[in-house]
């Protein structure tokens, strides 16, 4: 007995205090989830009473006891045909409802706010474009359009937040992308729903959804220092990348400066759009990426750079909107004046390892 | 159909027999849960197309890995393939044909009854499959020797500088391959040697079968009317040709001029 | 009803197919394959796989039709081998639709 | 007018046929080198038996775990080797083979009026195959157990474990080909083993339900063969086509795999959807209502199955455009099943209907199929599915569809042809008494893990925020129910073998084919080949036939 009673005491409390069957909404697209959850609630509960009436009611009508003799009946291709139309009526509808909510969950703003999300066996690492990092949380302003760019580093992993009802696969090797509208400023859980070993049940976080001026407090109070561009700046200048790619007439690499977000065509005749993923693949896998005009001699930096790095350098190409000589300091639009002068301030130094924030 | 006559062997007319009544006498090799000879024929030649299409979709699955990865990794697929030899790919391939070819008379000998005719295809068939098989070790041997078996023995040598190897880097002046990209060679390599290997283990199995079959065919086996067997065998065997003849353009030909 | 049951002896399985026209198709496929090789040496930029594939294919329904003797059989085996195929090919365009499609987007 | 449609022989005079399968021979060899479908059906009956209650007990371990939010009861390791073990036993050694191997086996030749299944040694072969993977299995256990899960995902299975992955998946390769031999003769048999005047609508629904989910398991299953063997190999080469590290694309396996593994669960429930036919037409003395619509939803499930499967991958990173293909294909594969359920619900109109065990086992099957059935199109909706997928609401789903659905209809049919395999009945009130008792478990163990998948609580978690714990208490209390429903029928089938009352020939007063010879039946199931001369479900002729046997004797 003596095991059982905390089991069963602690089973009491919580259902007394504590016994939610109903996740917060705390997402704009939460709602018009909920919206097509709750009538396919309703659909199949119709459903369901249709089914347990025919069967229940038939059942007593035609009991042995009552009915002896069963009549003998064909089929009916009109009731027949009404069951096949009716259930493919309403599952055309939820299919459409489906997909329009699936494309917005998955077609990111353009002003969306983008934060790198790395996983990796069992954390998740987060990396805001002020260059404060997080383990296993997430700071967010309310209000705010945010775009996750996620990456895995060894297998797959999910990123899942209910309360917000988004969830994205976090696959190695490729960039993956969710975004989401905060409403409500609050805790909530952050789940890695898909399985990855051992410590599967512990990868999990969580989200603080917070007012834009406590959010613009916490980065003040966990900056390390320099803006996560300014480590792919200090990266991109040890791996000597400014030798090929400057703004020089006679440089070998193209020139990068406003290069995110516009369309190139490469050696191959492909036209592509220079975000985020192919800036990483071209890191990464340069030989496959060459933009036309140039000799394909960049040497690959797979296993060089690890996705932090990748990360850093992908934000520093997606910030270069002037010159590089010019780029002394970072206009990431989240940081604070003063933070960015501390990082100025630094510049030029090796970098420090930047504290992790724990929440 | 001038080219085919309809069956003028004993069977029909015995399975007429063992049907006339239910206690007629059953020839013995139908088995006892049948009720004709020809049901049974029909029901395991059936039973061995359905075994081909388990078989199809085995393939199915390797192919389908091929095709995603030759489109992602072109050029590392491309010049892999400018490792293998044509001339062997062709011979072999017509090695298997013939193979095929005697194969197919062999059932024409068991279903016409002529017991040293089938022999003899048998054997040819039997030989040729050995050959086939000898062929592919030398090219599996000259992978290994160019080191070019995934996973035991690679280097990616040959693609990163392609002047290395002369031999075919004069025929097809190949661009030596980045580092990224000459490691996905490797790629290219396992499926060779998962798809030939599969279709060799195949072979093998047939062989094996071919073995069993011409030490009963001496006996007199499938030459009295019962040649199921070699039929549904024959599927099989052509049915191993059918993977080659996809496998020799994919991975041999295509990339040629790539 | 015995018609089912009569119609099993009377099954087309069991043709005899002349050697004549083995040693034809066999010639042809031998033509077929120096014709591939052949090929292959010529320079027919993409048209040198659809080429490839084309002759592969047909070289298949040959062995099939004649020394698989699908074409003197009944309807049943005929459509055990479409119904392969239209798996085969369904698992394939549907997994590469993925791929390809995966491209017109950012996703 | 009874509530009953048992007719069973006077007991005191009444013998179970001296001749007959079981007692044709004796000794284990006679078992062992059998060729004979109704010794094959036994020994998969056992076997499969056996593996269930492997599989259920790390179920009830797994629930144990998850009666507190901490990972107390064993370290997460073990945890994740508990439910990957179940998943994995469970689907590959009891819910793909179950019905077809065991009910099948038994029954598909005497319903379509053979001697045998055409290829009988092919058969125990297939047996073999599964002992053999079954034992792959148990050493994998033995050898310390698999952590992938049972959907192998890579990179994890093949880069990141040490675990016996090989065995494991040479184990499901092995049973794979098992599955495929039996659908292999299943199919031929159906086609070419029919008895004369044997239509193809003439057949009984089983052996349409069947056909379809023999063609699945025969097209499906070779490409889980060798997607396994492309994960072993490369496991031990170290290169290969789904690791990325390698250079291989990890949603390639997640295409090849559920290419198989989606229409596996339609491979486990469409055999279960021939039994629910079977046993409502006969409780309610009425041929199915619409049979042919159901004979071909069955048909058009197994077509459209093929061609749904990257639904289990709509958040996994695939193109938009083909997500919205996949997603309006299942919401067409959903429509057939929808078909069914209504038409069993009309086979009751105007029936007469009694409710002996088998009928209260399908019943049930059919309110928990029309929720498992439902919440499939949740998840099938692109839109509530990214929320739903990959938590206790999948689970819960895939439970009703798999527990709910087709363990109840096997069990509603073990008790509906038990008299039929063993010539002896079970005992009724008992039996009522588990079926009713399986019931109520059921839904207390799955109902509250659709709420927690609402709530977000992840799949394959050791450990849980503690708010969830209510909810899992409940479903623990509700597996203790359900496995007290399972291990009733163990107990009193077992007692039944020796003590049952004598069955007769035909118990239920079916039509089938099987219930017109004695049982246990002969070896070679019929004294001479039948002639089928009336339609499916005709219970008319059945009771001319009765009528015509009492005017000989009299």
């Amino acid at each position: 007995m003596n095991h059982i009673s905390p089991i069963l005491w602690q089973f009491l409390s919580r259902w007394l205090q504590h016994f939610p069957l109903f996740p917060p909404e705390a997402s704009q697209l939460a709602a018009q989830s909920d919206a097509l959850f709750f009538f396919l609630v309703l659909i199949s509960l119709v459903g369901l009473t249709v089914v347990v009436l025919l069967i229940v009611g038939f059942s007593i009508l035609y009991h042995r006891k009552r009915h002896p003799k069963a009549v003998q009946i064909e089929g009916s291709t009109l009731l027949e045909t009404t069951w096949t139309i009716i259930p493919l009526g309403l599952f055309l509808v939820v299919f459409v409802w489906g997909a329009l909510i699936y494309f917005r969950v998955y077609t990111p703003p353009e002003n969306a706010m983008n934060i790198y999300v790395v996983g990796k066996q069992w954390m998740w690492k987060a990396e805001h474009p002020g260059g404060q990092h997080e383990i296993d949380a997430l700071h967010i302003p309310a209000g705010v359009p945010i775009q996750l760019t996620l990456i895995s580093q060894d297998v797959f992993h999910s990123f899942s937040i209910p309360a917000f009802r988004v969830k994205r696969e976090v696959i190695p090797g490729r960039y993956t992308s969710v975004w989401f509208q905060p409403t409500q400023v609050g805790t909530y859980h952050l789940f890695c729903s898909q399985y990855c070993g051992t410590d599967h049940s512990q990868m999990i976080g969580s989200i603080y959804v917070m007012k834009p001026e406590d959010y613009r407090a916490w980065l003040q109070a966990s900056t390390s220092g320099q803006s996560l561009a300014q480590d792919g700046e200090r990266l991109f200048a040890s791996l000597s990348c400014n030798a090929c790619h400057n703004t020089r007439p006679d440089a070998r690499g193209p020139n990068l400066v406003g290069v995110y977000g516009s369309q190139l065509t490469l050696a191959n005749g492909e036209t592509v759009t220079a975000d985020e993923a192919y800036l990483r693949q071209a890191i990464l896998d340069p030989a496959q990426h060459v933009t036309q005009g140039y000799a394909p001699i960049m040497p690959t930096y797979q296993g060089q750079v690890s996705e932090d790095g990748v990360i850093a350098l992908v934000e520093y190409i997606r910030n270069l909107k002037t010159d590089y000589r010019l780029q002394q300091t970072l206009n990431t639009t989240e940081i604070p004046p003063q933070v960015e002068e501390k990082a100025g301030s630094t510049a030029g130094q090796k970098p420090t390892p930047s504290p992790e924030v724990k929440p | 159909m001038s080219d085919s006559t309809t069956i003028a062997g004993g069977e029909l007319a015995e399975a007429k027999e063992a049907m006339v009544g239910e206690h007629a006498a059953h020839p013995a090799y139908q088995r006892h849960h049948f009720e004709s000879v020809a049901q049974q024929f029909d029901a395991t030649n059936f039973a061995m197309w359905i075994f081909l299409l388990t078989e199809v979709m085995f393939f199915g699955g390797l192919f389908t890995s091929y095709l995603v990865m030759r489109n992602w990794y072109y050029s590392a697929f491309v010049e892999g393939s400018h490792h293998l030899s044509i001339f062997w790919g062709t011979t072999n391939t017509a090695v298997l044909i013939t193979s095929s070819f005697t194969m197919a008379m062999g059932v024409w000998c068991a279903q016409t009854r002529r017991k040293a005719a089938l022999v003899l295809c048998l054997s040819l068939t039997f030989f040729l499959g050995l050959v086939f098989l000898c062929i592919k070790g030398i090219e599996w041997h000259g992978e290994w020797v160019d080191q070019h078996v995934p996973g035991l023995r690679f280097s990616q040598a040959d693609f990163i500088n392609p002047a290395l190897d002369q031999d075919i880097y004069k025929e097809y002046h190949d661009r030596p391959l980045t580092g990224g990209m000459a490691s996905k060679t490797e790629e290219y390599f396992f499926l060779y040697f998962a798809m030939t290997g599969m279709h060799a283990l195949h072979m093998v199995v047939g062989i094996g079968i071919l073995v069993f079959m011409l030490f009963r065919a001496t006996k007199g086996a499938y030459t009295d009317g019962h040649f199921t067997f070699v039929e549904n065998f024959g599927l099989y065997w052509h049915f191993v040709d059918i993977i080659w003849i996809f496998l020799f353009p994919l991975l041999y030909l295509v990339s040629r001029h790539a | 009803m015995a018609d089912s049951h009569i119609s099993n002896v009377h099954s087309e399985g069991n043709h005899v197919v002349s050697p004549k026209l083995y040693l034809g198709i066999f010639i042809a496929l031998l033509c077929l394959t120096a014709l591939t090789t052949a090929a292959s040496y010529v320079e027919l930029y993409v048209f040198n796989v659809v080429v490839a594939l084309a002759i592969a294919v047909i070289k298949a329904s040959l062995v099939v039709l004649f020394f698989m003797h699908v074409k003197y059989s009944p309807k049943l085996t005929k459509l055990t081998v479409l119904s392969g195929l239209f798996i085969f090919l369904g698992l394939m365009t549907l997994t590469l639709a993925d791929y390809i499609s995966r491209a017109w987007g950012r996703w | 007018m009874s509530a009953t449609i048992v007719s069973l022989p006077d007991q005191s005079t009444a013998r179970i046929p001296k001749l007959n399968f079981l007692s044709k021979e004796n000794g284990l060899l006679s078992w062992l080198l059998t060729s004979d479908h109704k010794r094959i059906a036994t020994l998969y009956l056992i076997s499969i038996t056996f593996f269930f209650f492997i599989g259920g007990a790390l179920a009830a371990l797994v629930r144990m775990e998850l009666l507190t939010p901490q990972s107390d009861l064993m370290a997460a390791d073990t945890y994740n080797k508990v439910f990957s073990m179940h998943g994995l036993i469970m689907v590959f050694f009891f819910l793909v083979p179950s019905i077809p191997a065991t009910l099948g086996n038994f029954l598909m030749p005497m319903m379509v009026g053979a001697k045998d299944l055409a290829l009988p040694k092919i058969n125990l072969l297939s047996w073999y195959l599964y002992v053999l993977g079954g034992c792959l299995m148990i050493y994998t256990m033995c050898a310390g157990g698999v952590d992938t899960g049972w959907t192998f995902t890579t990179p994890l299975s093949t880069h990141y474990l040490n675990t016996n992955v090989v065995p494991a998946v040479l184990a499901v390769f092995v049973a794979g080909f098992s599955s495929i031999l039996t659908g292999l003769n299943f199919i031929v048999t159906i086609h070419k083993m029919r008895c004369p005047g044997m239509t193809w609508f003439r057949l009984p629904l089983f052996v349409w339900s069947n056909y379809a989910a023999s063609i699945l398991m025969v097209l499906g299953t070779p490409v889980l063969a060798i997607t396994l063997v492309l994960v072993g190999l490369e496991r031990v080469v170290h290169i290969g086509v789904f690791d990325p590290a390698y250079g291989g694309d990890p949603l390639l396996f997640q295409h090849l795999f559920w290419f198989y593994s989606h229409p596996a669960v339609y491979i486990m429930i469409l055999p279960g959807f021939g039994v629910i036919s079977e046993v409502i037409s006969t409780f309610s003395r009425k041929r199915v209502f619409g049979y042919t619509a159901v004979a071909f939803s069955s048909v058009a499930i197994a077509v459209f199955g093929f061609f749904v499967w990257a639904h289990h991958m709509f958040v996994m990173g695939i193109s938009n455009y083909a997500a919205l293909v996949f997603s309006l294909l299942t919401m067409l594969v959903a429509v057939p099943s929808a078909i069914k359920i209504f038409n069993w619900s009309f086979t009751l109109y105007k029936g007469s209907i009694t409710f002996e065990t088998p009928m209260l086992y399908s019943l049930g099957f059919m309110g928990l199929f029309t929720i498992g059935g439902m919440t499939g199109v949740f998840l099938g909706s692109t839109g509530t599915d990214i929320h739903l997928t990959e938590t206790y609401f999948v689970v819960a789903h895939f439970h009703f569809v798999m527990v709910g659905g087709m363990l109840m209809a096997f069990l509603s049919g073990i008790h509906f042809w038990w008299p039929k395999w063993t010539g002896r009945m079970y005992p009724e009130k008992l039996s009522q008494f588990a079926a009713v008792t399986t019931y109520i478990g059921f839904n207390l163990t799955f109902f509250p893990q659709f709420i927690l998948g609402m709530l977000g609580m992840p799949r394959r978690y050791a450990a849980y925020p503690p708010e969830f714990q209510v909810l899992n208490v409940f479903s623990t209390a509700g597996a203790t129910v359900l496995g007290v429903g399972y291990l009733l029928p163990i107990l009193y089938l077992t007692w039944s073998l020796k003590y049952g009352e004598i069955a007769g020939s035909n118990p239920w007063q079916a039509t089938g084919l099987e219930w017109q010879v004695q049982s246990p039946p002969l070896t070679e199931n019929f004294p001479e080949i039948p002639i089928m001369d009336h339609e499916a479900y005709d219970y008319e002729w059945l009771e001319r036939q009765q009528a015509k046997e009492v005017a000989s004797v009299g």
